[in-house]
This record gives structure tokens, C-alpha cells and sequence, in this order.
């Protein structure tokens, strides 16, 4: 398969993703320039982490009207995988192209450090080569992942199981404690209502190797490429597409 | 021409830079303070054009980015 | 435009006494324009012309087989092997981040990135050495949240992992703190880029921010004159960091390094566009002309002097080979920079500024640059450097309860758990960190290659106010222990060397006694120093800082598979001491917590220094030690719990030690005896481990074992890890609230 | 009583955040946009007070707290 990895002005782990999936995962993956439109075929677009335009005035806010922008939302329209981590989460949310939005931590500050996330659906394009339930220890590193959204928006993305990645402890407990950035319902990743655009704020890109902290983060690109492999519009179509 | 424009959090959305605030106020002494609220002000400045058009464009602005309609409510004035 | 008269008067508010003036009149044959004065005065100022220090620093040893480039260039860079070079500079920027803490730190990290991507290197790692005031003085949590801040914001956003650095909390330090940054990039040995204007006719080319009134006299005069009630008159416009605007100018510097369209290039940092051309034709041998009309401004009437002398962040200087113009403004463009052409490279070894068609200055190089003031300044110790020597350790009482001094020390601002700081840097991004914050030292991987790098920067100026000259070599030599415990063999250093007026005698002193230490151990270890800085004038009200001459060092290991931390790693493992314990207790942290200040500090032989390098990088190469660790500030003691406590996510693992010693049970046990590092291992490799260190005829002990869920030192100590850890841990956030 | 505060950069104080707006709004085609800076908005809520001290207070907090004097300036209005 061929990945795409956008990079906009202020883009970081850009690197880091096109590393962790053609080093690590031996697959092919393409940068994709913030001011082309084309996306040269991919069949996943990630979007990384970083602070896309300096992160000013919100995270995500600018990047969100980058030429290369409108391709990304017309491919995530036509069922094309999208993989927004961090930055790319935020620029996603940005973008209404998934629910909510990342506001400043809870406790004010950057947060670097390692965190225990459990996979909620692994029924997913995203996560099927985890385990229900599974835990995923991966690195956090934002000042901004603060999930927030509408009572009813929370109601629904939980109904749909929207929901794919939640902070817990090492044991799975969903607890206050465990919740880095007060996320509300400890969220660390979720999915539009289509089931093809997905966006977290742990970075799985830097969990791909034992000697670096881990290879938690390859069940993700993995999760990915199986989907891709097995035409991953089987798991779209088992949902109407929504609003 | 100069628009103000005032972005201030939903009321319901937290705000914990502006309890923060509140907080170190209080312990400055300033017992006087129940709440604090951060928004964000912007002096945006732009070339003379009809008024009504001008604030159009503004509120435009306003919508497509400056202000993000899930967390945030937006106001602003128009001056020559 | 009507200006200043110029007169000597005017001189000395540029910080020119009359002596300096004369003899610019007599280099000129002529009184200087405004102008010229604001360009004389910039580039005779001590940060930019070192006039203090020059005679001094020449006696580093700045050479060795592996030096690609000494000092003199943007930065430092020594060859690593596969044809890769490694970049490396540390640099302070005190006064700006006392005066602004966050806009003040973030600036320099710019800085000094500036400094190394300029060579060609993409930057993977930066370091930040802080020294506050006492930590319970009012102002000393609002300066660390804004330099912490700052750092954080600048190094995150331009995605250059802070990988580690130092802090310590000392009252010498309340109205002047220090902020040394340091970064290392890797470049291709073939490809590193210098700044020396050459090609008469080439084109000289500005690239990134506008320029505004930004920190006019900042670097320049700021870092060249004491604080007092005279800086707030002087206080510039504050410099603010764009790191977004830097992360373009880096990755389009970078791209166009790679077109074959640079003859040379060079950050403007201090005295902005003056020193950079200055330096640039200086060095080229050449001249160079600027058409001020065409800088990209971003205020309105700005004069000659303001554009020349403005500090604004996120520029560079580029000389480009002529008829290469458009590949730079195309690259330019592509990440949305500014690209000016704003003058040429000229024969007549003259700085030519020209203003609306106005010849505004016209300077020969060479008084600017080589012709600068030097000075052998008056250097002679202070009555109170010795009377500061003086303890006697029979009036200083054994502690009562030894348990309580260990935990009273595990809660010193100055050995606590630094977590507070690095987890507010983004140390992961580039995926090179394979050692993050939390050991003797980082280790940061070489992409392409099973090499790696580590990285510790340090300075204890504790001991460096005792005695300047054995606290500058305990400074190069805890920054090498702390690289040999990761595996790595040292490499070379970077210095920057923080200090008080060097007009008076008594500080001149601490430099050159400083100097000769880092000379010395640097010899000894055969280490260069390709790189620093020298930060003078740190003063406020008349009183000094403590000496202090940081050292960032870089140890190079061939193989990353074999790097080692410095916390426990198994049940039943052997502890094992390398080196030996002296009673010594001058300027210790345990005598600092009794407000004891005097004292000499730790005795060092280099020799038995190396000794012990050699032993545990040998040990590391040959897998036998699981864990290796420095002893430092709060000896044996603090250092047998930082192996239990640091590894934290790694699991808990306990001690039980023995400790023998004819001399006092707490200098045992918190005493700073150099040379010592804990090792531990699997019992099976003790012997071919004593045969290395007998070889090396190195002190050899075995502490104990690698046990349980608590810390026990012979019968003085006996405390579980959770009651360590909760003091050890929230220390700094206890006392500094929430990042 | 609500004091509302208004926290701007001095003038000639780099604003980065502002010149990456401005070039956004550029981008989408806002034209006329000459210049954006970028400001905080503060509503700070007070119990009644005599209105003199009040100000007196708020004015404290701008210069302790809210406002950076080093880069920036304020102003506020105060309502009952
Ligand atoms: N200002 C800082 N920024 C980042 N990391 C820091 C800072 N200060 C200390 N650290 C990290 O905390 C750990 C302990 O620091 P230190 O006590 O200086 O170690 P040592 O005494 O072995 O030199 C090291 O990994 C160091 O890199
Ligand atoms: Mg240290």
C-alpha cells in the first residue's frame, strides 16, 4: 500500500511518521506538500504531529485551510483512510472532520511522558490488529489535548463507539488519575461517524522501535495496513454515512 | 478601518486558565474576585471599504476562523 | 537626518571609555559618524569582541585529530566518522531572560540553533543549563516558570528535542540568573558551511524576519555592562521568538544548502546585520557593501543606526554565489521567507553602508575586528576567596538521625527529581533519543549509522566560588564521567563561561583560574574544546555570581546497542564502587543545607579520573555492568537511591549496602569524593570486573546487592523506596506548583 | 461588578501570532486585511465595591498579574 504523510509549515514528526512506516513497518510512504493538491494516490493520509503554523491562534486552525486540506476532505468524503496524531488530530477537529475539539491541558503545561491508553473498539480499521480492551502504553507530547465537545456530541460519539482510544492506568481503569490533559470521558483518540477518519493525541510513530520506548504504536499503522489490504470499505459500509 | 473583535468561551466550556488566574489573584490578596474568564482580543486592521461590506467580511472572518463555533462565541466593532 | 554630535561623551554611553574612543579616532583619521560609533561600539563591546577573555581563551586546547572546526566559526564540529561531522555550541542569554523570563530563554535557544544549522547541520539535540536564586526568594518561581516556559515553547515548536541539561538553586544567583543553551547538529564532514565572505561581487543576501527595533544594544551593551539602576533606561525593546518563523528559516536554509548556491552564511544574533557582515568580510579578507534601503523592515522610519544595530530574531546573513540569486529566492519562497538582496562582496576590506543613496558609514575591517581592544586585565584573589576556605569539620556535628539528612537532602532543590522541568520538553521528537532525561547523560542515536552520541552538561559553581580553578576541572570531569556512565568516551566540550565584571580583579581572577582548570582537564582527558561563549558582567548592585563555567560535553559510542542508564535493572545484581571515598565534606550540598559555605571542595586527581573512565567504558563495551551512575552533589548515598528511584517506570528495585571507612559516618555518606562511580552487574562478571579495575589500578568495592523494596545502608540507613520517592518527587513541584 | 480587562503588545513588539493570522486571512482571500494583533480579553467578576477603590484594585491586578509590562499594555473598563 502507499501512505501519505502531509506536511504543513511547522510540521515536526512529519519525519517520524514517513521513518516509523517505511524503516519500521517496510511499507511505502510518500510526503505529501502542504500547497499541492494532490495526493499522488495514497491509500491513507496521515497527518502528523507539530505545531502546523506555530500552532497560533488555536491548534490546527490554520493548517486546516492549506490547499492540500480540500483533498484530504474530499478523499476522507469518498472513504479514504485518514490517521491525524496530535497536531493531526487537532487540524482534523479544525476541520470538522471529526467531532470536538483539543484545548489548552488542564493543568496548563506541555506534557512529554508515556501514557497507558485502552483500545475501546477493535472492530476498526484502526485498531483490528489490536485486542478488545487491549492496553497501549505510547508517548504523549502536547500543550493543547484537552478533548472537549457538546453534551449530545459526547452522547452520540459514544453511541456510535466513536470512542477508540481512552487513558487508563496500567490495569485498564478509566480513572481521573490516569488522565493526562482532563480529556473529558478520559478520550485520547477518536473516529468520525463514517468510520474512516481517525485522529488521537498519544504518537504511535514514536513507539515503533524496543529501543525507543516501545512498539505499542505499530498496532496502529498495522491495524491500517490490514484494513488497507482487505479493502477497508467493509468496515465502512457496516454504517450508513451520517450527517 | 479597524475591527475589534472579542472571542470569549461558551458559557459551560471550562476555563482553566482563567481559574488559574483567579486563583493567583486570590492569593495576591484579591479577595474581591469571584470569577475569571480568558478570552482573546483582536485589532484587525483593514483597508477603508463600504461599512456594510467591511463588517460582512469581518464577521466572515469571524466564522471561518478566528473564533471556533464548538467553544467560542464572537463580537466585534467596526471603527474608521 | 539629524543626529548625535559625536563626542567621547556619547562614546562612553555606547560603553566606550575616552581610551577606546581616541583610538578609534586614530584607526579612522577622523571623529565617526552616529552610525559608525553605534557600529564601533557594538563590535568593540565584550560579547562580541571578547577583549577580556581572548588572551585567555587561547590557551584552551582546541585542537585534535577529530576537529573539524575549533573555535572561531558559528560552532564547533568534530568528525564522528562515516563521513558525518558533529555540530555542537552552548551559549547564555542571562540578561534577557531575567529581564523577560520566557521571551528571554526561548531567544536563545533560537540562537543557538541559528548558530548550528548555519554550519549545515540539522539540529537533534539541545541541552539548557539554569541557574536560579534561592528557591523560597520572591521572584525565583516566576523566573523559572518563564525560562522553563520559554525553553519549552521554542525547542518544542521547532521540533528539536531538549534531551537534558542542569538546574541548581543558588542565592549567589537572585538577581541574576543564568541561561546557557546548547544544541549539537550532524552534518556530512564534506559539507559544513562556514561564514567567511569571499567572491568580490557576490551578492549579499538577508533571509527570513523583517527587521524591527528589537533589542538594539540587547546582546551587545546588555551583556557587556552590569545590572543596576541604570539597566532601565538601557532596556531594549524585548526580543519575542517566532519559532514557527525559525523552523521555516531551518528547513529552508538547509534545503538551500543542498543547491550549491552559498558561498557563506551566518545567523544574525547579536549587533544583528552589523557584526554578521562585520564578521563575514572579516574573515573572507574581503569588503562588503549594504543598501539599507532594501533590508525588509517591519517598523515604520527606522534610521540607519536602528537597522544596523536591531537584534531581531529569525535572520540570516548569505553570501551566494553570483548568478545563483534566484535559486535562493525560489527556495525562499517555497517556505513563505523573505529573500532580499541588500548588498555585495567588495576588494577594499571596508564595511560600506549606504542609505537613500547616502553613504552613511564607511569603516576599514580591521580596527572592527582583529583590531579590537585586548586586554590583560588586572587578576588577583580577594581576601574573602581565601578566608572562604577556611572550615574546620570538628565544630560540625554528626547528624542525629541519618535517615532524616538522607531524605533532607533527597528534597534539595538541587538534587530532586528534575522531572518537573524535562517533562515539559518534547525530548522524543527526530525518534533519536534512546536515553531520555533521567540518567547521568543522553543518548541520542545517529540515524544511519550504530553510532550514538551522549550529551551532559555541568557545573557545580558551589564549588567553583571555593575554588575556581578545581571547580572548573570537576566541572569537565563530572560532564565526561557522566557521558563515560552511558557508554559513551568524551569527545569534546563546549564552555560557557558565566561570570562577574572583569574590570575587577578578584573576578578576573575566578576567569583565569577557571580557565587553567578547564585547560588542564582537558588535557588530561584529551578532550578539546571546539566551542563556547563568555558571559561577562553578570552582576547586580556590585555583587557577582558565583563562578560559573559551565561545560556541555559530547561523548561519542560506535555502538548505540551498548549504552547504559543509571538505575538498577535486576533482583541479585552485585553494587559495586569504582573509586574512592575521602573525607571530604567542603562545599558539599549537605554542608550547604547547614548553611555551612566554606571550605575546599572535592580533591581531584586526573589521573586516577581517567583511570576510572577507562575502567567503566570497558566494563560498559563488555557487558558487564547493567547499570552505571556518577557520584555528585550528595554523595554515595543520594547516588545508591537515585539507582533504586530514577528508573521509575522501570520497576522499583531496593539496595542493601555496606559501608566501611575509616572516616566520618556522613562524609561516608554524603560527602562528593570525585572519581566514583556505582556500577552494578550480575554476580557472575564481579571477577573478570576486578580484574579490569585492578588493571587499572582502580579502587574496587562491593557495596552490596540489588534487594527488595527498601535502602539500606549499613546500620546509619534504612528507608523504603515510597517514602524516598515521595520526597525526591515532589520537591520542585511542591515548592514551584504546578508547570 | 464585571471589570473588563484588555491586554495588547506594546507597539513594536514582534507578534508572531498575529502575522501568521494576517497571512491566513490573506490566503482566504480577506484582501483587505493591512495588519492583525493579537491581544487577551479578561472578564474578571467583583463583588460591588466602592467604585474609586474597585478601580484602584483592578488597575493592581493589571500591573501584578494580568499584564507582562515588559511587552505589554492595558487598559479595562469597569461595570457594575
Ligand atoms: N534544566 C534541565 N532540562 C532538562 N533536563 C534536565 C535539566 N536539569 C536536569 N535535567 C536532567 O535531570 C537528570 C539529573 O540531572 P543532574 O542532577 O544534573 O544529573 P547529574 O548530577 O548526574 O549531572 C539528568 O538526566 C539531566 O539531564
Ligand atoms: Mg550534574
Amino acid at each position: 500500500m502507499r501512505w501519505g504523510v502531509v506536511t504543513f509549515p511547522g510540521s515536526l514528526d512529519d519525519h517520524d511518521a514517513l521513518y516509523a512506516i517505511d524503516h519500521v513497518l517496510g511499507q511505502t510512504a510518500i510526503p505529501l506538500w502542504h500547497k499541492e493538491r494532490d495526493l499522488h494516490g495514497v491509500d491513507c493520509v496521515v497527518l502528523p504531529g507539530g505545531f502546523s503554523y506555530g500552532d497560533y491562534l488555536r491548534c490546527g486552525a490554520l493548517a486546516r485551510f492549506a490547499p492540500v486540506m480540500e483533498s484530504v476532505a474530499g478523499f476522507a468524503r469518498d472513504g479514504g483512510l485518514v490517521f491525524g496524531i496530535c497536531n493531526g488530530f487537532q487540524v482534523l477537529c479544525e476541520a470538522g472532520l471529526l467531532p470536538g475539539v483539543l484545548t489548552r491541558n488542564r493543568n496548563l503545561s506541555f506534557v512529554c511522558e508515556y501514557v497507558h491508553v485502552r483500545v475501546e473498539s477493535a472492530a476498526t480499521a484502526f485498531t483490528r490488529a489490536c485486542g478488545p480492551g487491549e492496553i497501549l502504553t505510547l508517548p504523549i507530547k502536547h500543550g493543547e489535548g484537552c478533548y472537549v465537545a457538546s453534551e449530545a456530541t459526547l452522547r452520540e460519539i459514544e453511541e456510535e463507539g466513536q470512542v477508540l482510544l481512552r487513558y487508563a492506568d496500567a490495569g485498564g481503569r478509566v480513572t481521573e488519575a490516569a488522565n493526562p490533559n482532563g480529556s473529558l470521558h478520559n478520550i485520547a483518540g477518536v473516529m468520525n461517524r463514517q468510520r474512516n477518519v481517525f485522529g488521537l493525541m498519544p504518537h504511535p510513530e514514536h513507539a515503533v522501535e524496543k529501543a525507543l520506548g516501545g512498539e505499542d504504536g505499530l498496532k496502529l499503522f498495522r491495524s491500517i495496513a490490514a484494513s488497507v489490504a482487505a479493502g477497508h470499505t467493509e468496515s465502512v459500509a457496516s454504517v450508513a454515512p451520517g450527517p | 478601518m479597524l475591527a475589534k473583535v472579542y472571542v470569549t468561551l461558551k458559557s459551560g466550556v471550562l476555563d482553566p486558565a482563567g481559574k488559574a488566574i483567579q486563583h493567583s489573584l486570590h492569593s495576591l490578596g484579591f479577595e474581591r474576585v469571584t470569577d475569571v474568564r480568558l478570552g482573546k482580543y483582536l485589532e484587525v486592521w483593514l483597508d477603508r471599504g463600504p461599512r456594510a461590506e467591511v463588517e460582512r467580511e469581518v464577521d466572515e472572518m469571524c466564522r471561518k476562523l478566528l473564533a471556533n463555533g464548538v467553544i467560542e462565541d464572537y463580537r466585534f466593532e467596526l471603527q474608521d | 537626518m539629524d543626529e548625535p554630535q559625536v563626542t567621547a561623551a556619547l562614546a562612553a554611553e555606547h560603553g566606550l571609555n575616552e581610551d577606546e574612543y581616541r583610538r578609534i579616532v586614530a584607526a579612522i583619521g577622523r571623529i565617526p559618524t552616529y552610525v559608525e560609533l553605534g557600529i564601533f561600539s557594538v563590535m568593540w563591546s565584550e560579547h562580541c569582541s571578547y577583549k577580556s577573555s581572548r588572551r585567555w581563551l587561547r590557551e584552551l586546547p582546541t585542537t585534535g585529530p577529530r576537529v573539524l572546526q575549533g573555535p572561531g566559526e558559528n560552532a564547533g564540529a568534530m568528525d564522528i566518522g562515516d563521513g558525518l561531522a558533529a555540530v555542537f555550541k552552548i551559549e547564555s542569554h542571562n540578561h534577557p531572560s531575567y529581564v523577560e523570563p520566557y521571551q528571554g530563554a526561548a531567544t536563545g535557544v533560537g540562537g543557538i540553533m541559528r548558530d548550528v544549522f548555519t554550519m549545515g547541520a540539522r539540529p537533534i539535540a539541545n541541552l539548557d543549563s539554569l541557574r536560579f536564586g534561592a528557591i523560597d526568594h520572591p521572584r525565583t518561581g516566576y523566573l523559572v516558570h518563564g525560562v522553563v516556559g520559554g525553553i519549552g515553547g521554542y525547542g518544542n515548536c521547532i521540533g528539536v528535542p531538549t534531551v537534558g541539561g542542569d538546574m541548581y538553586f543558588d542565592a549567589g544567583y537572585n538577581e541574576n540568573i543564568l541561561v546557557n543553551a546548547f544544541t549539537l547538529g550532524i552534518v556530512r564532514a564534506d559539507r559544513i558551511f562556514r561564514a567567511s565572505a569571499t567572491g568580490v561581487g557576490n551578492p549579499v543576501i538577508y533571509v527570513g524576519s523583517k527587521t524591527g527595533r528589537d533589542g538594539i544594544h540587547g546582546a551587545s551593551l546588555l551583556a557587556s555592562a552590569e545590572f543596576g539602576d541604570g539597566t532601565e533606561h538601557k532596556r531594549p525593546t524585548v526580543q519575542v521568538g517566532d519559532p514557527f518563523t525559525e523552523k521555516l528559516l531551518l528547513e529552508a536554509c538547509l534545503e538551500l544548502m543542498e543547491r550549491d548556491a552559498i558561498v557563506a552564511i551566518q545567523d544574525m544574533g547579536a549587533a544583528g546585520l552589523t557584526s554578521s557582515s562585520v564578521e563575514m568580510a572579516a574573515r573572507g579578507e574581503t569588503g562588503i557593501r549594504l543598501d539599507l534601503d532594501r533590508v525588509p523592515l517591519r517598523e515604520e522610519g527606522m534610521t540607519p543606526y536602528e537597522i544596523l544595530l536591531s537584534e531581531s530574531q529569525e535572520r540570516m546573513l548569505i553570501v551566494a554565489k553570483a548568478g545563483s540569486e534566484d535559486v535562493v529566492r525560489e527556495v525562499f519562497a517555497k517556505w513563505d521567507l523573505d529573500a532580499a538582496i541588500i548588498g555585495e562582496v567588495t576588494d577594499d576590506r571596508m564595511i560600506r553602508i549606504v542609505f537613500r543613496g547616502q553613504e552613511v558609514a564607511c569603516l576599514p575591517l580591521e580596527p572592527l575586528a582583529e583590531g579590537a581592544p585586548k586586554y590583560e586585565r588586572p587578576a588577583a584573589a580577594s581576601a574573602e576567596a581565601e578566608a572562604r576556605q577556611i572550615l574546620n569539620l570538628d565544630h560540625v556535628a554528626l547528624p542525629g538521625d541519618y535517615n532524616r539528612a538522607l531524605l533532607g537532602l533527597l528534597d534539595s532543590p538541587n538534587i530532586a527529581s528534575r522531572q518537573w522541568v524535562y517533562r515539559q520538553y518534547d525530548h522524543l521528537v527526530r525518534g533519536n533519543t534512546v536515553v531520555q532525561p533521567g540518567s547521568d547523560a543522553a543518548v541520542v542515536r545517529v540515524k544511519g549509522t550504530h553510532k550514538a552520541l551522549a550529551l551532559s552538561v555541568d557545573c557545580n559553581s558551589r564549588y567553583c566560588l571555593l575554588d575556581p580553578y578545581v571547580g572548573a576541572m570537576i566541572a569537565v570531569v563530572e560532564s565526561a564521567r557522566n557521558v563515560v556512565c552511558a557508554g559513551a568516551v568524551p569527545l569534546g566540550i563546549s564552555d560557557c563561561l558565566n561570570f562577574g565584571n572583569p574590570e575587577k580583579p578578584a573576578i578576573m581572577w575566578q576567569f583565569v583560574e577557571a580557565v587553567h582548570g578547564i585547560r588542564d582537564a582537558c588535557n588530561a582527558l584529551g578532550v578539546p574544546v571546539v566551542s563556547g561563549n563568555v558571559s561577562f558582567y553578570n552582576e547586580t548592585e556590585g555583587r557577582a555570581i558565583p563562578p560559573t563555567p559551565t561545560i556541555a560535553m559530547v561523548g561519542l559510542m560506535d555502538d548505540v546497542t551498548r549504552h547504559t542508564t543509571q538505575w538498577f535493572k535486576g533482583e541479585g545484581d552485585v553494587i559495586v564502587l569504582l573509586g574512592r571515598t575521602r573525607e571530604e565534606l567542603g562545599g558539599s550540598e549537605y554542608l550547604a543545607q547547614q548553611g555551612i559555605l566554606t571550605g575546599t571542595p572535592p580533591w581531584i586527581d586526573l589521573q586516577v579520573e581517567t583511570h576510572v573512565h577507562a575502567v567503566c567504558t570497558r566494563a560498559i563495551q563488555d557487558g558487564l555492568v547493567r547499570s552505571a551512575h556518577d557520584c555528585s552533589e550528595g554523595g554515595l548515598a543520594v547516588a545508591l537511591a537515585e539507582c533504586c528511584l530514577s528508573g521509575s517506570v522501570r520497576g522499583e528495585l531496593g539496595a542493601v549496602v555496606e559501608l566501611e571507612g575509616a572516616i566520618r559516618p556522613d562524609a561516608l555518606l554524603f560527602g562528593e569524593s570525585q572519581s566514583r562511580i556505582i556500577v552494578s552487574l550480575r554476580r557472575q562478571h564481579l571477577g573478570r570486573l576486578r580484574e579490569l579495575a585492578e588493571r587499572h589500578e582502580t579502587p574496587f568495592t562491593v557495596l552490596g546487592e540489588v534487594r527488595g523494596h527498601r535502602l539500606t545502608i549499613g546500620s546509619l540507613i534504612d528507608l523504603t523506596l515510597k517514602e524516598m520517592r515521595q520526597v525526591w518527587e515532589t520537591a520542585l513541584p511542591r515548592r514551584l506548583g504546578a508547570a
